[in-house]
């Protein structure tokens, strides 16, 4: 365990919130015809994003996911890009082409969202292997989801990665449901993370909503990939604040269980946290301000910036 | 009623009828689906017949497939035809070979229900027309309707057909309405259907862009061009006869299709009346079809890439005022 | 544990026995061209086959795999028709479409060898679904291979069968090589029934050249299966006698695991088996002959037989 | 040289050149492969480039996919064709679309190097001409050599293009030999090749359809008919200039495919050609192709599955024969 500073958990505390702010600017704009398609919002589950990639260097790689835009925004994605991106503009980082759910950039090392469950996980491997050939100590991070373990995808991706000690870490987003299927009927086990021991890998469980934990978590995994020891498993247990998407509005979710996790909100447990590690209103009332300044900033951007040219489209696809 | 109703009540007769219907799939139980196509069927049906998925792609579709060599007859609902290349083995290498493998002993009366198409700014893996895939290979049957009345009675034939049926549906059609008739009745695989008569040129689609092309001649018409528009319904088994018995009439042919245009269903089209109907032919075919690109999120992008209604008129028009060859 | 009678002891014989000569004839066959493509002998496992069908009854199903010879003559198919399938001929059980890698029947309910591994354990499951639904009792075997293994198929399969609580033991015949990779190449585990647990099924790992033993171990999980408390899997330890086809001289598999596992051949435990359950050499001579009168039969039959029509098969796909 | 040699040549020349070429597949290392296309590379270029994999096929595809996203140049082997089914998902929707998706900043420069076609008694899934599924998706570039010259300089090229290009080998090639230039070369994808000049009628084909077109050429040519034998060698992109200009002096076509003609490439160019050299065209475009079935175990069946020389011999002069049209 290493012990985690106040600058870490404030700087966590930043990123969660961020996510927040920018997945609720981004359902307002959905609600005014600003934005069209698949929208999968990480409300409630921003503890597992900004653990993990805190814990992570910038040199570092991640693999993403259909709720990708907290993964995104904790790798550094500026929010306008994405923001503009969802918009469709030709300003978002695939130039309105990918949309939310194929959000990627170089600059960041994140490799991608996708819209295929479990369909990243190979990329993730893939990259590994090349750090592994050159001999790098990066690590690639694969998000991935409790609905994702039932596909074959992640069964095979997991194998490989253990049999090829490559430095990839899974973190498993167990949000106990796909769409509206819970995970108890999808998988006869206590913990997904049981599945580690089928490929001689480490895997464990923890509470997702718990940045710091969550960071602390990610450490041993981060030296065993590292030191070429291979990968690691790590599940976290967490819950959606409301629908899979932004059009559906959720009410198979048990109002008790959605009761508890919206009380274990991720950044009800990070202010914890920092009032623990004696972090003053002060400098959280800052972050709060900067985060607003942020989004208004983002959604401004997004508003202003072109549509990606149809003649320049059209060129591009001639035949 | 709507596309989806009729699907619903195509689905509710056959489970009615015959014990050995299922239907299988990701949330079309409780939740009735992504479009509330089986909306009902677990409350009347029971868990037993109305099966929820863990998404495995591979793993339910091959349960399908088991299902139906032993007797049943499962309706696998794929949520995405982008999804089924999830399962291709099971499709290709599987469903549709085990009658021809097995010596004509086995057979597999399955059909998948899926769907595909643009419109909804879903982007390029959840926009994509892929039926030429499944057209390409001996075994399979492909049905694509375009209206409410079409899809009730050919998927009540394709439940009942003993061979692997791929019935895809289009985004775009689930909240269309139309006629459908009272009583209990069947659409044939395999049979084309005019749904405009004209004499100056035929226009053949499929699925969403049969909509289109209606629209399209409707223009036409204004203009004096008198259009017939052919809806296939089923791909394969083509009802290549109809088009050809239509261009020999017109000696002009057009085909709109929404799928990429490089090695699709409409290049088959068009490679069979340039043979078969040589002759007749008084102008080149054309093909209306979707651009050379993965579809694009942005909405504007979206439409450019796939024929638009004002898309085919135009062609129509380049065609009919194309000189005539005598 | 089930006590087996000398009687079920000497069927198991003639049924591996049988196995054992149809592949050695099908080989000698090959060599002078009279069967084509691939064929995978079953050489050295047929104490799996054997030993988990004859815990079966009639109306029960299998799925088999590429390598199914051993799966349908333990089944019940006819020796002569499945040597007429080889050499294509129109008696063959498909007609000479099949071939080695697609025997299948209806009449003894085997589901079909697989040119593609692990491509029929969806298959199982659906069979398995549908008994469920009608309320029967029988079971379907699957068999599968450690190559299987690393397949996503064998994990959704496996993974559906277990919340569905579906009728299947899943027979996993580990023979510890995939053409030339070793298991230990692709698994970091001991035993892959290990991963029974990450579904939440029993697993057990058996020597799978003791027919008694399989047999034995099959009674527990068929008493689940058919009692709807779902599947099981069994992992037997194999070893096969040679190449992974005719056509492969298998020169990479180590010479002392090689003769290891020749000195445990299948045949041999079941002669120590015999002699412990008192069945006289009069008996198994019986035995013996009978086998080879078979086998010439067999051969006869196919030599024999028919093409397949080249006019009815134009008929047939006319278009 | 023969066909496997130089495949093996231009794998060990590009692995020299570039350390970020790799080979991954099933059995290639120490075995060499099914077909021996990989043997020595082990021993040259170490386990960290040369890589066996479990039967993990959409797996160790997506890990292509991802090496290729961070610079690497993987060339993967799949087995057969019939099994890149396996790998639908990876190939159609990830590596195909990654560039675009990424709004052209990703790049996915992988090769996919695989098999297919009949002669070998393997049966309906070891045995499938499968080029038109990848053909119609957009991203995806689709190589089929017919020498060991065109196989050697094609698939350095296609390690060296950075957009991900299915690399088709056939079974029925492997052994074949052919002249192969001592000196490093390469052979642009997208241009087809004149094998044999001709003037009375243009015979397009590809991969092992390209060796049985020429010999139907040579037969034919004693009967006094001249043929043009065209060799795709890539069909996507498809070098189509070199068809039209080759149908504009014959005024006749005849293509020549393996694979099933439903929806196969043939159907493709016969809708381009008639499209575009429409007043050329003085008979009926014939496509000779595979049979609309599952590919039989049985020798005799199998062969009559697929276009034989005969047929193209018999295809050829029919059309020739045909009546011309002024
Ligand atoms: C392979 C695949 N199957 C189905 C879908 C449709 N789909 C998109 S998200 C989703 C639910 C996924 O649940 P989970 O994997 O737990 O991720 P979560 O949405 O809970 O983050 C489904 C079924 C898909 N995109 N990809
Ligand atoms: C999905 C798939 N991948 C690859 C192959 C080619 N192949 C046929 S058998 C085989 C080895 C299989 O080994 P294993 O699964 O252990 O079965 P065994 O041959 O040992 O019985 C391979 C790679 C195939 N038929 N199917
Ligand atoms: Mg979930
Ligand atoms: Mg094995």
């Amino acid at each position: 365990m290493t012990s985690v500073t106040p600058e870490t958990v404030l700087a966590m505390y930043e990123t969660a919130l961020t996510i927040r702010r920018f997945e609720q600017r981004a359902i307002e704009q959905y609600r005014v015809g600003n934005i069209r398609g698949y929208l999968h919002p990480y409300l409630g589950e921003e503890g597992i994003a900004t653990g993990s990639i805190a814990a992570l260097e910038p040199s570092d790689y991640i693999v993403s996911t259909h709720r990708g835009h907290g993964h995104a925004i904790a790798k550094g994605h500026e929010p306008r890009r994405m923001m503009a991106e969802l918009f469709g503009k030709e300003t978002g980082y695939c130039h309105g082409r990918g949309g939310s759910m194929h959000v990627a950039s170089r600059s960041v090392r994140n490799l991608g969202a996708n819209g295929i469950v479990a369909g990243g996980l190979g990329i993730a491997d893939g990259a590994a292997l090349s750090i592994k050939q050159r001999g790098g100590s990066e690590v690639v991070v694969a998000f991935c989801s409790d609905g994702s373990s039932a596909n074959g995808m992640w069964h095979e991706s997991l194998n490989l990665a253990a049999i090829w000690d490559l430095p990839v870490i899974f973190v498993l987003e167990n949000n106990q449901y796909a769409v509206s299927t819970p995970i108890r009927d999808s998988a006869r086990i206590e913990h997904l993370s049981d599945r580690a021991a089928g490929y001689g890998m480490p895997g464990v469980t923890v509470d997702g909503n718990d940045a710091v934990l969550v960071y602390e978590t990610m450490q041993e995994p981060l030296r065993r990939a590292r030191a070429g020891e291979g990968p690691s498993l790590i599940e976290c247990m967490t819950f959606r604040h409301g629908g899979h998407h932004v059009n559906d509005p959720g009410t198979y979710l048990p109002a008790d269980q959605l009761a508890y996790w919206k009380g274990h909100d991720p950044l009800i447990v990070l202010r914890d946290r920092l009032a623990a590690s004696g972090v003053g209103e002060a400098a959280i009332a800052e972050v709060d301000e900067r985060v607003e300044r942020v989004m208004d900033e983002a959604v401004e951007f997004a508003t202003a910036s072109p549509n990606p040219s149809l003649e320049e489209f059209l060129a591009e696809v001639a035949s | 009623m709507k596309y989806r109703e009729a699907l619903r009540a195509a689905l509710d007769e056959e489970m009615d009828r015959d014990p050995a219907v299922f239907v299988v799939g990701e949330g079309i139980g409780e939740r009735g689906g992504s479009y509330k196509v089986t909306e009902g069927l677990l409350a009347k049906f029971g868990p037993n017949r109305v099966i929820d998925t863990p998404l495995s792609e591979a793993g339910f579709v091959g349960l399908g497939v088991g299902a139906a060599i032993v007797g049943q007859r499962p309706v696998v609902e794929m949520l995405f035809i982008d999804f089924l290349l999830l399962a291709g083995d099971q499709v290709i290498n599987q469903a549709a070979k085990y009658r021809f493998m097995s010596g004509g002993e086995g057979r597999v009366p399955l059909v998948i229900r899926t769907q595909g198409g643009t419109g909804n700014s879903l982007a390029g893996q959840h926009s994509q027309s892929l039926e030429a895939l499944y057209y390409h290979i001996p075994g399979l049957k492909v049905v694509m309707p375009s209206t409410p009345k079409d899809a009730k009675g050919l998927l009540k034939s394709a439940i009942r057909d003993d061979d692997p049926v791929i019935f895809i549906e289009h985004k775009q059609l689930y909240m269309t309405d139309g006629e459908v008739p009272e009583e209990d009745y069947l659409i044939p695989l395999g049979e084309a259907e005019v749904k405009r008569a004209g004499s100056d040129v035929t226009l053949v689609a499929w699925s969403h862009m049969t909509l289109k092309s209606l629209q399209a001649a409707e223009e036409l018409a204004a203009e004096g061009v008198n259009v017939e528009v052919i809806d296939l319904r089923t791909i394969s088994p083509m009802d290549i006869g109809c088009v050809l018995d239509s261009v020999r009439r017109t000696g002009r042919l057009v085909i709109a299709q929404e799928a990429v245009k490089r090695g699709g269903v409409g290049s088959d089209i068009a490679a069979m009346v340039a043979e078969q109907a040589w002759d007749s032919l008084r102008a080149p075919i054309l093909r209306i079809a979707g651009k050379n690109t993965v579809i694009p999120f942005n909405l504007a992008l979206e439409k450019a890439a796939v024929p638009q209604v004002a898309d085919i008129v135009a062609g129509v028009r380049s065609v009919v005022g194309a000189p005539a060859r005598t």
